[in-house]
């Protein structure tokens, strides 16, 4: 029936000052996306780099990467897990028992990392399965269950580790996953692909929307959106391939960390999941509004198990890396503050704890900004008291950029 | 019109926890034709409504539609036998766009990619039957539309689907004149394509203008069920607010409904 | 000392509680401590309730109470600080319950027995254990790092204390020089990492790192084997894990140190079964207790610094089995060094 | 009637982000009156009433109570003035249960203890007067409350005062027939006590029976202000669709409002 | 205007069949209050005295009320954040620095307990304060403020003790409230109050409704509420009371545990403010619909500080208790799992994290169920990694025997 009426939708030209304009009407209406994270991020970097010149140095920098990396992962998955407003709380340790089967099965049974890993990721997609399926089908808040898992993953851990043993990870390919670098070469080759495919995204989204005579940006505003990732990417290979060893004569340290590479495949893959495709979709109606979306047909418990699924494969993968950077598994591997601050992670990047909200990419940022308090507290040689303290301040400073630059958004009341 | 029910529902009880809100309600739905349910706020028309979509499970009753006994045990189910509804609480999730509120459920994809574009296309057209004209664009969050331009999306989402039988709550409580007239437009067409439309109103001149057949439901028991042409206006008015006009409706004997108080102030029956 | 405990004569054996501290600080309270003195007392036939109160202090005292009511005649704590370790002595104590400090003295806490290593003893160890791989290396003016264990944790004080006594005079002197010096939160190897890695990046001329457990020297040395340093800066360790003295063996790591843990628990266990046969054993040694000033009768055994050539002895004394010492490439290194 | 406006907004302006709601509007309230503000569906009526009533923040203009400039922040603003406000998006806490709500921010209380039956009294009676004929019980939670049923707790809440201005945003878009002669009745009871009431509705009839003055919105400007005695029902009609009639409404030569999307069917118009 | 109507309602004659039925509909209806927690906390009970039998005896009965007090009063704070849908991740490590500020006046500034404990609990107010302000004024969400304290006040701790040592609490005042118990005369006579009193406001609230016509309960049903308390209270009393020393010969212990009527205290104090006050009421309002308060007048950021100032002045209470309770403070004090048990303790009892449900009794059961595992699992003598997993497995089906009786809920479309 709606074919007896011709479309008459009227475009409007995009022009970049048009575009500009409404970007400007949105950053004071509050909608702006993550920039106040970064902004944050960058408030950090440059106390750090004022009190500690270190920061800004190559080797520094490649550091970021593989310490954060752990939990930026785990954030990534629980991204999911905040969008539907259910927390994981036993993300961490379940990212401490998949890299703990991974190293048993490596070190104490001899396996090959292509076998023991994805044993490791396996385990991690049936915890997941477990927690979604008693929050989903049993109706238990995810908070109980979590957290029953919080303590019974610690325990197997403990059990796996007979006790409190550690156990070594020798393999050289999961070693290398946190700890080398790609060759220059592989690295510049990649960083082309990156940009290109990008750029090759960008086109085509729009000329399919110009095509069809639908609303576009300006072209103006697509190209420098790509010359902007291009230039930020080729800096920060710039920096990443020259030589960073503390002793180059004994050996040469440079290249692209090859986590990086992990952590944006991860972010691509997610990002596409979230945004392109129906389970995206409904992970969002779900999270938004869990009855609309039951209305609308959608298996919402289909939809909570699939989101724990992904958390914990996520935390497997992240507890993996964990594994590999610190070559080897303890009882306390995934304890202690990685789950805050993975949750913390997704949450300062901008997902919300209520559902509904969020972005593959907030864990990125949240990730890095808890890398970065990290990583610029350890150059600091503060006593550990201090140390504490000033992770606190300096994490409400980042949050509170990030709230002072949204003000405008309550003010026009648009929460 | 036609001689056999499109949807038939027969003794329907419903209660919420100590409340029965439905007794042994019954309601028929003809294809080609528009039932309008109306009742009294509270009478439980929208009870009914969920019941049927398999929103909330019924304590007791039989759907049948299309001659066949059918068990909806949720919304997935009467989508599928295709019933579609338009609830009076319009159900949209906030944070989607106007487009993807749109398509929840039923999404586009072209592969495994999400077909935006054509979405985008369809909701468009879909949108400017229904006289949307202060849209400022379709990929607006639906948190930031004006109480009529939601409505409108809830009809726009349900009427985008071919399906058999479209139940619209309340459609038109919020829209505007012309709104209104396009939606009831709308409801006719649907009717005259031979789907079975079930409208809810409180509005007895929309309800005269395009129903063919009236059930009224008084305090969750069905009062009557008639042609539109068989009666008057002031005797739907009647049905609604005290269950009986002359020989129709409920017997005059029963109480005022076991287990609610009635706190009407004496006279406001009339 | 005071009775309570007194013989009962009848020679019935009570139970024994022991509530050891938690998991994370060092791998002995989850493996090792509860199979040796679980071995000794079934050796025995002595009934053992074996509890860990996993860092917890509240579930420590929870886990007391239930071992009180549920009438032990012997209770043994590592208590996690000396306030609550008081406290459920006390409660033993009013309850006619024999009581046995194990591993940590508890301040005031008036305990029958004290069974320990000499935590600061340790410490000397592995400050001394430093000394002789940095003076090995001929490393001149060598920058030390020292990564300590949790803040929170009074044993990570008492480490720090010994190595401290052995390394501060050489930074006094000129010697060597002071580097970064951080505490572990929990123990937590990842964090130590991280830790050692900004150590690194800040002062890049570490050449020597005081680690207070294996496990956070093999966090160090997994961020030395980043930069190809493993091997050329002596780290310590303390427990010795099979992980550190696999690294001990590779090079990586200069040394550990040894704490027989079969003979204290031996030791704790022999006294506590006699308790429980309602005897008292009569011991030679004795501490002060800094607090009350009291002497508490103690048994006290020596660690011992474990460097590349003795690895040997661990295994011999069958802390940790030649299997799982000499996996895989480390099977060639055992040969070499007579394990 | 009154020489003087209760309450007199003037240039108001309002932004979401880049989308400008409202340009230049002006509305005057008179004591013992009720003005019916009209306007299609996202016309901006709502948003002119949140500005009003401290819920949004204006761009620009001013308000004018009693003959004196005055700054609304805040709801709390509002109501220390003395206005009350029934807002489409009903706000009720799902949470509470009837009387709760009804009382919600002016609690009464015995010393510090809330007075919870004087409320539920007070409550039973309003509720009373307003034709609530189906709630079982004044503690169920206003999230099991049918549409209507809520509709009638938000207006007896609002009413319970004694303010000097109760702006009713489409009040009788859920209700029966019955409640809605209710509430139309109210509303010019109120209006006779002195009160200044802003009715916002779509229904025409309603409109002209008991309005005394008409505002007009039109894409977020005033169209017009006019007498009700001085127009007629198809004047208005095409005021609210169209922005202007005859020598009434906006000036012709204005585009069809910079920004905003046309994606009516042609000839919807009309 | 609106007295020109009667008050025309019908009141139903209020009848013990009919209120049971509808009590029985509601039950079916899923609509069951705290029975399914309590349910729970039976099974519980029984799996562990089945399993081990002392875990009926008196001594072990009294034990639970000192080992789960410090959780359960950090729990009634926090059940007041969670109905503002907030979460107070530095509950725990406020406890602590409460608990510290008290030992350190006491023994090393040599104070008195009556001008320590108020200012160690004035201390719990100023850190609640600033947690609201930070939330309300400056927007930054309570999960990154209080996650900054969680981290800054494990800092202030281990500055406050030096760096890790501990400190012993030895004024026997202080170390009373947790440990001693009330003389039986003491014990018993509170009792009477406390049944005295209930019956009192039971039924002056009856004949307040009664007189104005309004619907009350059933006589009878009001009757049998007072009667089943007097049964409870009674019943534990007796049970208190009697000598459970383990060796009476050097040691009388019997009683009520002081902290008893601590907690009964704060529970009613607490569900009184919540229920009967107009501030109670505009918490539930914030927290059910943060936008209808606000138009409805309600100082919404007002209510948002006083939340948290609660909810750190019950920690500082449960960082008192935490102290008395083990004669020291030390730098975990607050820190292991005592945050996750407070809030699963009030999440257990039947509190949303989403806000506007909850009450201080949920608290108050929720901590019972989780000291009853604690308590339980300290006499089977597991190893530390089974202890755990049982500990989570335990927890989880104490939430599912909740969870399943509250299906038919799910059922009736009533959520
Ligand atoms: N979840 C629920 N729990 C308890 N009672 C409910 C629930 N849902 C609805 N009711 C009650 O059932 C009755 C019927 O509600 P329903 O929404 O079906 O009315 P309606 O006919 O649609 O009214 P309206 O015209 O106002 O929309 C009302 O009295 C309502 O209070
Ligand atoms: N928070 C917001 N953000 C962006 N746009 C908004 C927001 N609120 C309202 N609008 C837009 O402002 C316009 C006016 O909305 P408003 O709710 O005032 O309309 P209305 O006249 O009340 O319509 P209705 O009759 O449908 O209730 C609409 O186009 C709407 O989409
Ligand atoms: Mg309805
Ligand atoms: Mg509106």
């Amino acid at each position: 029936m709606t074919t007896a009426y011709s479309s008459p939708m009227r475009v409007a030209e995009p022009t970049v000052a048009g575009h500009l304009h409404d970007y400007w009407g949105r950053v004071r209406g509050g909608d702006i996306g993550s920039l106040p994270a970064i902004l944050g991020l960058i408030v950090l970097c440059l106390i750090f780099g004022i009190a500690r010149p270190t920061f800004f140095s190559a080797v520094n920098f490649a550091n970021l990467f593989s310490q954060g990396a752990a939990v930026i992962f785990i954030a990534m998955g629980l991204v999911f897990v905040l969008l539907l407003g259910e927390i994981d709380l036993s993300a961490g340790f379940a990212s401490g028992v998949c890299g703990a089967v991974m190293a048993i099965l490596l070190t104490d049974q001899g396996w090959h990392w292509y076998s023991a890993i994805p044993v490791a990721l396996a385990t991690g997609l049936a915890i997941g399965f477990t927690l979604g399926f008693l929050v989903s089908k049993l109706g238990i808040p995810s908070f109980i269950v979590t957290l029953a898992g919080f303590l019974a993953f610690q325990g197997i851990l403990l059990v796996l580790l007979s006790g409190g043993k550690n156990i070594s990870v020798r393999d050289p390919f999961v070693l290398s996953l946190a700890n080398n670098n790609m060759p220059a070469g592989l690295s510049w080759t990649l960083t082309a692909v990156a940009i290109i495919g990008y750029a090759a995204v960008q086109l085509v989204r729009f000329r399919g929307r110009a095509v069809r005579g639908l609303v576009t940006e300006p072209m103006g505003i697509v190209l420098a959106r790509i010359a902007g990732l291009a230039a930020l990417l080729v800096a920060a290979v710039a920096v990443l391939t020259q030589e960073r060893s503390i002793n180059p004569l004994i050996i040469s340290v440079k290249g692209v960390p090859i986590v990086a590479p992990l952590i944006a495949v991860a972010l691509i893959v997610w990002t596409f999941v979230l945004g392109r495709t129906t389970f995206g979709r409904h992970v969002y109606a779900v999270g938004g509004n869990k009855e609309a979306a039951r209305r609308a047909g959608i298996a919402v418990d289909r939809i909570r198990i699939s989101v724990f699924v992904i958390g914990s494969f996520m935390a497997a993968i992240g507890g993996i890396i964990a594994a590999s950077r610190a070559n080897s598994v303890d009882p306390n591997s995934g304890g202690s503050n990685v789950l805050l601050y993975a949750v913390g992670a997704a949450v300062i990047g901008g997902t919300s704890l209520f559902g509904g909200k969020g972005r593959v990419l907030d864990a990125v940022i949240g990730g890095a900004v808890i890398a970065v308090i990290d990583n610029g507290m350890g150059l600091m040689g503060f006593s550990a008291g201090q140390k504490f303290i000033f992770t606190g301040l300096i994490l409400l400073l980042a949050a509170s950029v990030d709230a002072l630059s949204r003000r405008r958004a309550a003010a026009t009341g648009n929460r | 019109m036609a001689a056999t029910p499109l949807l038939e529902v027969r003794g329907i009880d419903k209660s919420f926890g100590p409340v029965q809100v439905l007794h042994d309600v019954g309601m028929n739905v003809y294809p080609g034709e528009v039932t309008a349910l109306v009742g009294d706020n509270g009478a439980g028309k929208s009870t009914l409504v969920k019941c049927v979509s398999g929103i909330y499970t019924m304590d007791a009753g039989t759907v049948t539609f299309d001659g066949e006994q059918v068990a909806i045990h949720s919304p997935r189910d009467a989508a599928a036998l295709g019933i579609e509804v338009v609830y009076q609480d319009l159900a949209l999730c906030d944070n989607l766009d106007i487009v993807q509120n749109m398509f929840l459920g039923r999404e586009r994809v072209r592969g495994i990619v999400l077909d935006e574009p054509t979405m985008e296309q369809m909701a468009s057209d879909t949108l400017a039957s229904l006289s949307v004209r202060t849209v400022k664009s379709l990929r607006q969050l639906v948190a930031s539309l004006s109480g009529g331009q939601r409505q409108t999306v809830a009809i726009a989402k349900a009427v985008l689907w071919n399906s058999r039988i479209v139940i619209l709550d309340e459609p038109t409580a919020a829209l505007g004149v012309a709104q209104t007239a396009q939606v009831l437009e709308l409801v006719r067409r649907m009717a005259d394509n031979g789907l079975g439309v079930v409208l809810i109103s409180h509005n007895m001149n929309d309800v005269f203008a395009v129903s063919d057949r009236i059930v009224a439901l008084y305090l969750g028991r069905t009062a009557a069920q008639v042609k539109t042409t068989d009666v008057t206006h002031s005797q739907i008015v009647e049905l609604i607010t005290s269950g009986r006009s002359g020989n129709l409706g409920l017997p005059p004997e029963r109480p005022a409904a076991a287990g609610f108080i009635d706190i009407t102030p004496p006279g406001a029956h009339a | 000392d005071d009775g309570g405990s007194g013989t009962t004569g009848d020679g019935s054996v009570g139970k024994v509680g022991i509530i050891l501290p938690d998991t994370a600080s060092s791998q002995r309270w989850g493996s090792d401590d509860p199979k040796f003195l679980k071995a000794a007392f079934d050796a025995a036939g002595v009934p053992a309730d074996i509890q860990n109160a996993q860092g917890d202090k509240s579930s420590f005292q929870t886990i007391a109470d239930g071992m009180i009511s549920s009438g032990v005649r012997v209770l043994m704590i590592v208590n996690l600080d000396s306030g609550t370790g008081k406290a459920v002595l006390d409660k033993a104590k009013k309850a006619g319950i024999a009581t046995i400090d194990y591993d940590r003295l508890t301040l005031s806490g008036g305990a029958d027995y004290y069974v320990s290593f000499d935590n600061v003893a340790v410490g000397k160890l592995q400050g001394e254990g430093l000394v002789k791989c940095l003076t090995d290396m001929r490393y001149a003016k060598p920058v030390v790092a020292e990564l300590n264990g949790a803040p929170t944790d009074n044993n990570s004080t008492l480490f720090k204390q010994g190595y401290d006594s052995v390394l501060q005079p050489k930074f006094d002197s000129g010697e060597y020089v002071k580097g970064p010096d951080q505490s572990v939160p929990d123990w937590d190897n990842a964090q130590a990492g991280t830790m050692f890695e900004q150590m690194l990046t800040q002062s890049r001329d570490i050449k020597g790192v005081l680690a207070a457990n294996d496990g956070l020297g093999n966090a160090v040395i997994s961020v030395l084997k980043k930069n190809k340093l493993n091997g050329k800066v002596p780290v310590t360790g303390q427990d010795a894990t099979v992980q550190g003295l696999q690294n001990i063996l590779a090079g990586d790591q200069c040394m550990t140190v040894y704490k027989a843990i079969k003979q204290v628990a031996d030791a704790a266990a022999d006294l506590a079964i006699s308790l429980a046969k309602g005897e008292k054993k009569t011991v030679s040694q004795s501490i002060k207790d800094p607090e009350s000033g009291k002497d508490v009768p103690a048994v006290l055994i020596s660690p011992k610094a474990i460097f590349k050539e003795n690895v040997k002895d661990v295994v011999a004394d069958g802390f940790v089995t030649k299997a799982q010492l000499c996996t895989g490439d480390f099977a060639k290194l055992c040969t070499e060094n007579g394990v």
